[in-house]
């Protein structure tokens, strides 16, 4: 099975040349650190920044210079800020090319829940809802269970959701699956994952068609 | 040039009162409007609706202990324990809304639209009860413009015109919720004399502005300190 | 009978301090020239830029900067320049306080119509309907009568309109009038016009009540 | 960073087809993309539907004269007279429409919202066919976002990665269509280095950009040169 770090990894290279990639808090937001050197990409943050480089050395951190997460960042050369109004307009504009955020469940329909469970914790959607609504091209990293071994790819979500129908990609700690007409396609299995031991975790329709290759870290 | 200048804290906040609702600027830390919430503590007004993006741990945690809001209008509340434990026991109304959705409410506002069609949190309770429309085959749902007496906003540096200037992430809705209040106040990191900004680098015209005022001291807050180590 | 000067002079008496302003083309751009010089006032063009100062000197031209007449202008210290979107926030937004524009009719409940003659004239409205749609306080210069002498001031507009209901004053070549419910009430006349001819020249319900003072520029 | 230079002008409007919309900044004369409009003069495209506020005396006569232009979208046209001779025998299809719903059905365009609410218009012919609606005791018209296939754009200062800085009132309608269109052509008079603007004083950052290149002359004429004279 793959650590945080693994999913990260593989859903690196799902970027491609000339991307606006906006990363969600936690998983997606190692994403960054494993995209190829020889492309280029941007990176969007919704709190109002675009061209996002590392972490600051310690000592050069700036408050007023934050990603979504409130994590002090860095800036590249041609980077820019810009207010919540336009930041929100490169989103629901579609200008992003590639959102990846986590979820505590995904459905086999793409409907996506990650903001609440009533009673116990309300974070807040932030700017997942408006992200979720808009984007075109959604990668969901997560573990493929939750603490209690219960799987997070269902057939209909139960905690309220986020958004309906938008989840294209899932890339989870034992494989990378493709939301479909008819429930989740399985792409690609984590190089020690058995086939059985994925349909076993997905509750979800898992739809196995031929040889599932392993994934290529 | 029509001078928006305060002399004091007081004379900015001059107005507020118990049960009015309040815009505030800022993301996480970064941008808030640190000497008006001060003042607001200390003035002690009650039952304030705040529409602000997050409820950050301390400042507006004083404002929460001391049972000043109401109700809380906001995208992400995740940092604030206080703020979970009032929100849970049902003791603070808590509306959360997509946090573009916030953004274009203030817009709205500020900009004269009464309301605007978004995407987002259609087929989500967010949408609960409220109007929903088809545009080119993509469901939208019908969000209405804020309707708040005061914007308390943070800038950069700013003029006695009004003008305002934002630095990095800390500009993030603050731009946004000027104008948008029926009187928006704006504290400066550094209030600067006519003439010494570019006009072609404002951020936000004094049009907006009603009150400018040079805040005491910033603390500006990290939340997250993360950094890396050189090689 | 005013002359055009004279309409932009006594307008100027109805900018009052602290006031944003947005003057139209024509006689409304004339009215900056006779603003009280102990008030406050910023003047803002549509076009994108808010502080408007006098003309340049001759050879300091620059075509980046100009009203939305078209005419190089210069900007006093606090100035700003700003996009439409933005600029037409402040209109729509209520942040101006007057509006000063031309018209070619208004009518008795105060609709206006200033931006076109069907198969004849066709300018465009400009951004005349969206001020007009927004303005709390709109102030009409324009002569009493067109270049036939027919009364402007009408019943009912027989031009398209720009706006409806929405003209609060009205400072002609003959009088002052605000626009009442039950149509035009006389407040001033200019200095050599007797009541009887503003009489003759409205073709609207005019509304006389008492002694009708001259107008003072 | 995202590399959004091209060579020349014939690669910035690669693409460019008969009957495609097109969008036009400027106001009067002032920020209009000069080297664009004389390119699509030079291919001769036609059929083409404009938005731009104004149609310029010479630059879009060009195209008026070769008829290139099958319909306008504007909001003022008063000062061309080609253009009102060709709108009054109707060889041209003309839309006036408010200044600011011009500009916000480009920013509609460009921020994802199907359309928007304004009270521009209602009452006049303008709103004829068009859905009006009431809210809080004022009425509005419902205004869609523009579709448009190029978007052409002119700033001062622009970077490779497409970021773009305004001067003046040259400003105008040129952010507000960047991004707004399938693909954005930026040119400017200036192309800097990366890394060379101020981030924080980017009046459009680069991904609403697809295509910049530095113009080679800018003309930048005056319609109505008023000047003072010094005493």
């Amino acid at each position: 099975m793959l650590d945080k770090t693994g999913i990260a990894k593989r859903i690196a290279k799902e970027v491609q040349d000339g991307y606006y990639v906006n990363l969600g808090i936690g998983i997606p937001t190692l994403v960054a650190n494993y995209v190829r050197n020889d492309i280029e990409v941007e990176f969007q943050s919704e709190n109002g920044v675009l061209g996002m480089g590392p972490f600051p050395f310690e000592g050069e951190e700036d408050a007023d210079v934050i990603n979504a997460g409130k994590q002090t960042i860095t800036t590249l050369p041609g980077a820019s800020f810009f207010d919540s109004a336009m930041s929100f307009s490169m989103i629901r504009g579609q200008h992003v090319d590639l959102t990846i955020l986590g979820a505590m469940e995904v459905a086999e329909n793409g409907d996506i829940a990650n903001w609440k469970i009533p009673g116990k914790m309300v974070k807040g959607m932030g700017g997942a809802m408006d992200l979720v609504a808009s984007a075109e091209n959604i990668i969901v990293a997560m573990m493929h269970t939750n603490k209690r071994g219960e799987s997070k790819l269902l057939k209909r979500c139960s905690l309220p959701l986020t958004g309906v129908g938008c989840v294209k990609k899932i890339v989870t700690n034992m494989a990378v699956l493709e939301v479909t007409e008819n429930g989740f396609k399985l792409l690609e299995r984590a190089p020690d994952v058995s086939v059985e031991t994925i349909k076993e975790a997905t509750e979800g329709n898992l739809i196995i068609e031929g040889e599932i290759p392993k994934m290529h870290i | 040039m029509i001078n928006k200048k305060v002399n004091n804290i007081s004379e900015a906040l001059k107005g507020i009162k118990n049960n009015m609702t309040l815009m505030l600027g800022g993301f996480g830390f970064s941008g808030i409007p640190e000497n008006a919430i001060a003042e607001l503590v200390t003035l002690g007004v009650s039952g304030l609706t705040c529409i602000s993006n997050n409820a950050g741990v301390d400042d507006f945690g004083l404002l929460l202990q001391q049972k000043q809001i109401k109700k809380m209008v906001s995208s992400y509340v995740g940092e604030n324990d206080e703020f979970g434990r009032q929100m849970l026991s049902g003791e603070l109304e808590v509306e959360l809304i997509p946090q573009g959705t916030l953004a274009e409410r203030c817009r709205a506002a500020q900009a004269g639209f009464p309301a605007v069609y978004t995407p987002a949190g259609y087929g989500t309770e967010v949408a609960q009860g409220k109007e929903t429309r088809e545009f080119n085959g993509k469901m939208y749902v019908l969000e209405h413009a804020f309707k708040a007496d005061f914007s308390f906003v943070k800038a950069w540096k700013g003029d006695e015109a009004g003008n305002l200037i934002f630095k990095g992430t800390a500009r993030n809705f603050n731009p946004n919720m000027c104008g948008a209040a029926k009187i928006t106040v704006a504290e400066v990191e550094e209030l600067v004399s006519l003439g010494t900004l570019d006009p072609n680098q404002i951020h936000i015209p004094g049009i907006f502005v009603q009150r400018i005022f040079q805040g005491d001291t910033y603390e500006k807050r990290i939340e997250q300190r993360t950094v890396r180590v050189k090689d």
